[in-house]
């Protein structure tokens, strides 16, 4: 059965590592993903933030799309959005008045029938076992799992794992070997799309999150949202500028994490493409 | 030809706000076979009264309608008022103008035309009413008090020192309830155990109080002096006759591993136990399911150890049947499982306890002797955070009613730590202090001004460890919602008081209701604080709501006088409001063809057969006949019966009909 | 709410004493608001309405009705609103088989402690009758000879 | 001698004063009162032993006359062992008996409501097929057809009662169409009223009702209305899982329940 | 009075669903915020500011820069025990202010990130960052930031210079159009 799949801006971009890790995975646990044909952006925290119907409009289109391409599930690996299409399928799920006036808008009939998974439900869902059987070189590190916002809240929409102290990545590394440890920052926000208009803030939320990884010993932090990983991988001099401490602790996505212990080659998932070295030796 | 009267209350202006009581009164008095009609202010007020006793008189009135509060309300009172003025008490109906019209709806002619058609239903009800007797019931002297704690102590001792019989039940091994557990009590601080212990002790010796520990409600027949109930006493596996309480075994008991519920978890027990040291009966009993015995079926030490062979392993629960003339539930409450808040680390965390562990760590039969000292390694806390409110005021994750008591316990907690821990350092996030009762603000600001307790106005967001410390993440919104992060030691979580699980199941077992949160409902709010719906039901304690000593106390001891000036009549005097099977005259005798089937639907079995005899003494026919001592009332059996040969006093087949008519009629 | 045009229904509401009577009386002790159309009779227990008084009230021109009483287990009187249940299963059935409306009897249990349920279940019904309108087919095979009747009579 | 004759001289020899059974008539088969060993030789039992004989059985005169044996066909059975349940017929005052194969095989008695139950186990309810047309019919129609199809129908009612006065299980000494505080029913016909009483004939039967079809066949004008008896018997035994046309133990249908009878209409 | 149409507080409630009258001010959201130090109001006083349905405080919130701070991170609504949905209020409140022309100067970055990624989002149905931030720049002429940034990023091959384009883009305007304020 081949499952929709929205990589969205960021994985065409800055983050094409995360896209390029999440093919790669998929192609070897073979799950069919199909790229929805002439997607377009969701609208990100920039649609919502200044007008509402928009910030429904652009991910109604995509849901729509896929519901006439003949998906009946789709992966989003961006938690960004995974988030705005989840909440504009709940929100039009809530408001008859509403999913008109938008179908109208985007000029398609929208159902709002089709199931939205991000990365980790997709493992979940159709490659746990497949995966343990498949390990040949565990990912024996200590690992900071880092859920961020967009993955876990709000729970009503997503209904996605514990809002407080999440689990499901770090159950996931603990199946491939790595030991993730209990810290404090697991959901706390890192300043998501301020990264270029507040850089500032940005380097002082993530900077937060980074210092609890390093006092705690990590190795790795986990990641499965491209804004968290830019902000902790691209923003580390600002980072490292606030703390006024070097910190070289690298931030891979978990497809990476994962693809490592199944013995994908680096540069396949890019790791390459990162501004903190990864040692994977 | 019936003469009715009809009084419209204003009720102040609940009524008359949104309903034209006058123009009530004069449609009314339009139809036929009513007398006299008129409103006033106050209808339950004395002038008001005295307006319906005279209007009775001066116009010879055979019937009464009062459009005013609700039935339930002031039914009692304004046939009281006929009865007074010589009109049978059940030829007066109450039209429900308040609850049921002026107050559901907004001010316009609809409201006023419904409030007029539902004075003329019920002047239609009044037509077909028959004048009837109250009946007579002898009561049982001899109550039940479901929970030996401090309220089932109180309740049953006041009772039993009226001179009557009382049977006790709790089913824990010892009387004493949480009150047992605390250390010490605001606003007074005075020591717990000191002033319940002696209780207990008087309870265990009075002459007319019979103690069953151990034991649980199992079913309730009856009603109003006349209950049948019955009381699973749960096997002990331990002889009471024999045992002397000497507690070998318990030192002898391999399990001791156990943690103890009496020490919230802190402290450990073992298999055969007594909850306590000054417990009542001090006297231990096996807890199946950890007992090496009945789990692997090998051990047995506690008896070989006995040296009056007092352990007995296979004795069933035994069932014994009491009849009692009133029940009194004091089963009181619980405290919220803290496993609703993630964010505050409980259950991941060591040192973040709720308030009754720390009452356990304050009390000196404590786990650590009275000595404030933190679960993960024993350490003195030099810093305290109390989050209150945890899961109070929070529909979201808790209950959204506010606990009562746990701002009071909080603020004693802090003020115990600071006496304890001289040096310490003790943080109260808040949103308000509920201080309400005699000298309980006083107490409050005792610990803010005397013993330096930190109030800090905001919630807690999160709790996390961090290098051995607990970072407490909250907020002051007394300097504008600005985040304050407190590095502490030990952190206390005034947990909310939640209803026992189970009361559901009792409630229903017992017919009494209870609120969306189990706690069992009053019948009124403000004036029948301590009866249940179900007459002959009384409640106690925090079963009620989450309630402090003082209050249960004095609310025990209510229940307990309702009780005995219950026990106080001769007989009771019940609503005739029961089923009766037609009789007439020979050769038909009844019309009841006698199939019985009422039998089986009936849930009294009030439903008997009686033979009608010619004078030979040969059995005519055989037709049923309802016992009204057992009759309640609920008029199934006059749905059912074909021939509608029964018919139920008070909601009779001619008074519903007729209601239903001129409802639509009019 | 008081829209003129629009038609009002009559609704007859057969309630229990102990739970959905007083549950409507915590709806006025609330101050929660409902439409006027409903008029409760109240009976002891819902194992008292007896099958005939709902033929009555549609013959008498009722839109709607609505049974009430107390959810299973908390009968006052135990079993009385069981016996109701099997009551209403065997004659809504009855009912279908003579095409009466059954969509216009509005069957529900209100606690004691539901006066916010109340409110509700009135409000909808309301509606919901609104939309299937006055029920014409019935009345008027009721009054078809019963009027002459009643005058010979009188 | 027939096993049958055989069976009822026994029985007068003993302390039974009457046999009811069947004897051929001008007309076919019909009930037949032998109270000597002479007539019992008259005694017939055959496939066209149809009436019901309980309906003599709770007459007070005959019950006057003592014990009584009876030769009973299968809708007797069922009448009796609902009658004896409801306290109408006692066991102990008759000698039940039936010819097994339609007259041809062995006498086999009865002594309880549970021997009748047993024997009747696997016996069908009388001529089913009778009213699947019609079932098929109304099923088909919508709830407003069906209404109009019953008003019509029931607009032909002339309330001569042939329906109650054909039931055996209509025994009551006071009809619900004779209370007149209320007056439930209005005694005169007309559509409403017509119809009212048969919903209550039928509600009054439900649970009780054994089948036999005699309402249907009473009707003078031939109003469907066995069908709504037999619609509501089948159903409802489904619904409460009961065996249709057998007498139930301790109450009826509408005077028992199940603490999980379904509610989904209840919301 | 909160019930009176009109009102602003009946406003609010018919237009996001949410009443502020339900808060008790306990302070939960503030104490969780990441924000909360950077913003001139912390949530909390946002919501207490709007319970009184004055112009004057409806003004203070729409000119204040906390409505432009926040992330929308979820974590007030995750924890807040009347569930108020503080995130899509602040949509709301950030709507309105730019309608009303009230931003608050100190938040012009913030907006100008805004406009320029849907300008960026209406011209090529997708995100296209090196327009986006070349665009942004130019709104903010915040001509050096992040210069250091492009070469190492061109080396990772995070860059894409030419933008793709959605097929449909007519449907993308439409979207555009219909939704325009």
């Amino acid at each position: 059965m081949k499952i929709g799949f929205y990589p969205g801006c960021s994985l065409k971009g800055t983050s094409r590592e995360y896209n390029e890790s999440v093919l790669a995975l998929a192609k070897a646990l073979d799950i069919q993903l199909e790229e929805i044909d002439d997607w377009n952006c969701c609208g990100a925290t920039a649609a919502h933030s200044v007008n509402k119907e928009l910030s429904l409009s652009l991910p109604a289109r995509v849901l729509a799309l896929a519901e006439h391409q003949g998906f009946k599930e789709i992966v989003v690996p961006c938690a960004a959005c995974y988030n705005r299409l989840s909440t504009t399928q709940y929100e039009l799920a809530q408001d008859e008045e509403k999913k008109k006036k938008v179908s109208e808008i985007i000029g398609m009939p929208y159902d709002g029938s089709v199931k939205i998974l991000n990365v980790l439900q997709m493992l979940q869902k159709y490659s746990l076992d497949t995966i343990k059987s498949k390990i040949v070189k565990p990912f024996a590190y200590k690992v900071a799992c880092y859920y961020g916002c967009l993955l876990v809240r709000p729970h009503k929409v997503l209904q996605f794992d514990r809002v407080e102290d999440p689990q499901v990545m770090d159950s996931m590394m603990s199946l491939i070997g790595a030991t993730p440890i209990d810290w404090a920052f697991k959901t706390e926000c890192c300043g998501g799309g301020f990264t270029e208009s507040r850089t500032d803030i940005v380097a002082k939320l993530s900077g937060n999150v980074m210092k609890d990884v390093n006092d705690r010993g990590a190795e790795a932090v986990i990641v499965a949202c491209p804004m968290c990983h830019s902000n902790l991988d691209m923003r580390r001099p600002e980072i490292d500028k606030y703390l006024g401490e070097d910190v070289k602790v690298p931030v891979l996505y978990i497809t990476q994490a994962i693809g490592l212990a199944l013995g994908i080659e680096p540069e396949t998932l890019g790791l390459q493409r990162h501004f903190v070295k990864v040692n994977t030796i | 030809m019936s003469k009715i009267g009809v009084f419209i209350c204003h009720c102040g202006e609940n009524i008359s706000a949104t309903v034209d009581c006058q123009k009530v009164a004069e449609e009314v008095g339009k139809v036929e076979g009513v007398e006299f009609a008129t409103d006033y202010k106050y209808m339950c007020s004395d002038p008001g009264q005295n307006l319906i006793k005279q209007a009775i008189k001066e116009h010879h009135l055979t019937g009464v309608v009062v459009g005013s509060c609700s039935p339930r309300m002031h039914e009692p009172t304004f046939r009281k008022t006929c009865a007074s003025a010589g009109l049978n008490p059940f030829m007066c109906e109450v039209a429900n103008l308040r609850e049921q019209c002026s107050w559901v709806h907004e001010k316009g002619e609809s409201t006023t035309e419904k409030a007029i058609s539902l004075v003329k239903m019920l002047v239609e009800k009044v037509k077909k009413d028959q004048p009837l007797q109250s009946i007579e019931v002898p009561i049982t002297k001899k109550a039940l008090v479901i929970g030996g704690g401090i309220a089932g102590i109180q309740a049953a001792l006041d009772i039993a020192n009226c001179g009557h019989q009382v049977i006790l039940v709790e089913k824990e091994p010892s009387i004493g309830g949480h009150m047992s557990q605390l250390s010490e009590t605001f606003p007074t601080l005075d020591c717990s155990q000191c002033i319940l212990t002696p209780r207990m002790v008087e309870v265990a010796q009075h002459p007319n109080i019979t103690l069953y520990t151990y034991a649980e409600l199992e079913k309730v027949e009856g009603s109003i002096g006349n209950f049948d109930v019955t009381i699973r006493l749960k096997a002990k596996s331990v002889d009471f006759s024999k045992c002397t309480g000497c507690g070998t075994c318990q030192q002898k008991c391999p399990q001791k591993k156990i943690p103890s519920e009496f020490n919230a978890g802190l402290g450990t027990r073992t298999a055969i136990y007594v909850p306590f040291p000054q417990a009542v009966p001090n006297k231990p009993v096996i807890d199946k399911e950890h007992c090496n015995y009945y789990q692997k079926g090998k051990c047995k030490l506690c008896s070989k150890v006995c040296p009056v062979g007092a352990i007995e392993y296979d004795k069933p629960d035994e069932f014994i049947k009491e009849n009692v003339g009133a029940i009194v539930v004091t089963t009181g409450f619980n405290v919220l499982n803290t496993d609703f808040f993630p964010e505050y680390g409980y259950g991941k965390y060591k040192d973040v306890i709720n308030g009754l562990q720390f009452e356990r760590l304050a009390s000196a039969s404590g786990p650590t002797l009275g000595e404030i000292r933190r679960p993960s390694d024993g350490a003195i806390p030099k810093k305290i955070v109390f989050i209150a409110c945890c899961g109070s005021r929070d529909p979201a994750k808790g209950i959204p009613y506010c606990s009562k008591i746990c701002c009071m316990y909080t603020a004693k907690h802090a003020m115990l730590y600071q006496h304890k821990v001289h040096d310490g350092e003790s943080y109260i996030f808040y949103m308000d202090v509920r201080a309400t009762g005699k000298n309980y603000e006083e107490f409050v600001r005792r610990a803010i001004e005397e013993d330096g307790v930190k109030y800090v106005r905001g919630r807690v967001a999160r709790v996390y460890e961090k290098n051995g410390k607990l970072i407490v993440k909250g907020a002051d919104t007394l300097l504008g919602g600005q985040p304050v992060e407190i590095e502490a030691d030990m952190v206390v979580l005034a947990t909310a008081g939640v209803s026992n699980p189970g009361a559901e199941q009792l409630a229903q077992k017992m017919h009494i209701s209870y609120d969306p949160y189990y706690f069992f409902s009053e019948a009124h709010p403000k004036l029948r604080p301590v009866e249940t719906n179900t007459a002959g039901i009384f409640l106690a304690g925090a079963c009620q709501s989450p309630k402090d000593i003082p209050d249960t106390v004095s609310m025990a001891s209510g229940a307990a006088a309702k009780v005995a000036a219950l026990f106080s009549q001769k007989n009771l005097v019940r609503e005739p409001v029961i089923a009766v099977v037609n009789r007439c005259a020979p050769p038909v005798f009844s019309t009841c063809v006698g199939c019985f089937m009422c039998e089986t639907a009936c849930p009294y079995h009030a439903i008997e057969r009686e033979d009608i005899k010619d004078r030979k003494g040969n059995v005519i026919k055989t037709v049923a006949k309802v016992n009204p001592g057992l009759c309640q009332g609920c008029g199934t059996c006059v749905a059912f019966c074909r021939s509608k040969s029964i018919d139920i006093q008070g909601f009779s087949n001619e008074e519903m009909y007729s209601e239903v008519v001129s409802l639509l009629n009019s | 709410m008081d829209n003129n045009n629009e038609f009002e229904p009559k609704i007859v509401a057969f309630v229990c004493n102990w739970c959905t009577y007083a549950g409507a009386d915590l709806t006025g002790t609330s101050r929660i608001k409902y439409a006027t159309n409903v008029k409760i009779v109240r009976f002891p227990c819902t194992g008292r309405i007896d099958f005939m008084l709902l033929l009555k009230a549609f013959a008498g021109g009722a839109d709607g009705i609505i049974i009430s009483g107390c959810h299973p287990n908390d009968c006052h009187y135990t079993s009385g609103n069981f016996h109701a249940r099997r009551r209403w299963i065997t004659f809504r059935h009855m009912l279908e088989i003579l095409g009466v409306d059954v969509r216009r009897i509005c069957f529900t249990w209100v606690s004691a402690a539901e006066g916010a349920k109340w409110a509700d279940v009135v409000n909808d019904n309301v509606a919901n009758i609104r939309k299937l309108g006055p029920y014409k087919e019935y009345t008027k095979v009721a009054q078809y000879f019963e009027k002459e009747a009643y005058n010979e009579q009188d | 001698m027939s096993k049958i004759e055989e069976k009822a001289v026994q029985m007068l020899g003993g302390d039974v004063k009457t046999v009811l059974g069947y004897e051929k008539g001008s007309k076919g088969t019909r009930p037949f009162f032998c109270h000597t060993t002479e007539d019992a030789a008259k005694l017939v039992y055959d496939e066209n032993a149809s009436t019901n004989l309980a309906a003599y059985l709770v007459k007070q005169e005959i019950k006057d006359e003592g014990k009584i044996g009876v030769c009973a066909n299968t809708i007797t059975l069922r009448a009796i062992a609902q009658l004896a349940s409801e306290n109408q017929i006692d066991m102990n005052s008759l000698a039940l008996f039936t010819v097994l194969d339609e007259g041809k095989g062995d006498v086999k008695d009865f002594a309880s409501v549970d021997d009748i139950n047993a024997y009747l186990a696997d016996k069908p309810l009388p001529d089913s097929e009778k009213y699947d047309n019609l079932d098929k019919k109304l099923e088909a129609m919508t709830s407003e057809e069906r209404w109009t199809f019953w008003v019509n129908e029931f607009s032909r009612c002339i309330k001569c009662y042939a329906c109650r006065a054909a039931c055996p299980l209509c025994y009551c000494t006071r009809c619900i169409t004779d209370v007149n505080r209320p007056q439930w029913i209005n005694p005169w016909p007309s559509p409403m009223a017509n119809m009212e009483w048969q919903v209550n004939r039928v509600m009054h039967m439900t649970g009780r009702c054994i089948g036999c079809g005699a309402c249907q066949n009473a009707c003078p004008v031939g109003i469907p209305i066995g069908y709504l008896s037999r619609k509501m018997l089948v159903d409802m035994s489904k619904e409460f899982g009961y065996i249709p046309g057998q007498a139930m133990k301790d109450g009826n249908s509408l005077s028992t329940f199940k603490p999980d009878d379904q509610e989904n209409f209840i919301h | 009075m909160e019930n009176i149409s009109g009102s602003i507080t009946y406003d609010l409630r018919k237009q996001t669903g949410i009443d502020v009258g339900r808060c008790y001010q306990c302070g939960k959201c503030s104490a969780g915020c990441v924000q909360a130090e950077e913003m001139d109001y912390p949530p909390n006083m946002i919501i207490h500011l709007l319970q009184y349905g004055t112009q004057a405080n409806l003004d203070k919130v729409l000119r204040s820069k906390s409505i432009w701070l926040c992330l929308n991170c979820e974590n007030c609504v995750g924890r807040c025990p009347m569930e108020i949905d503080i995130p899509s209020l602040m949509d709301y409140l950030r709507e309105r202010s730019l309608n009303e022309k009230k931003q608050n100067k100190a938040a012009n970055d913030i907006i100008a990130f805004h406009k320029s990624f849907l300008d960026s989002v209406r011209s090529t149905g997708h995100l296209y960052e090196v327009g986006l931030v070349a665009d942004f720049k130019a709104r903010t002429l915040h001509l050096w930031q992040d210069v250091k940034l492009v070469p190492k990023m061109l080396s990772k091959g995070k860059l894409q210079f030419f933008p793709e384009m959605v097929k449909d883009m007519h449907s993308i305007k439409g979207i555009f159009s219909k939704t325009k304020k």
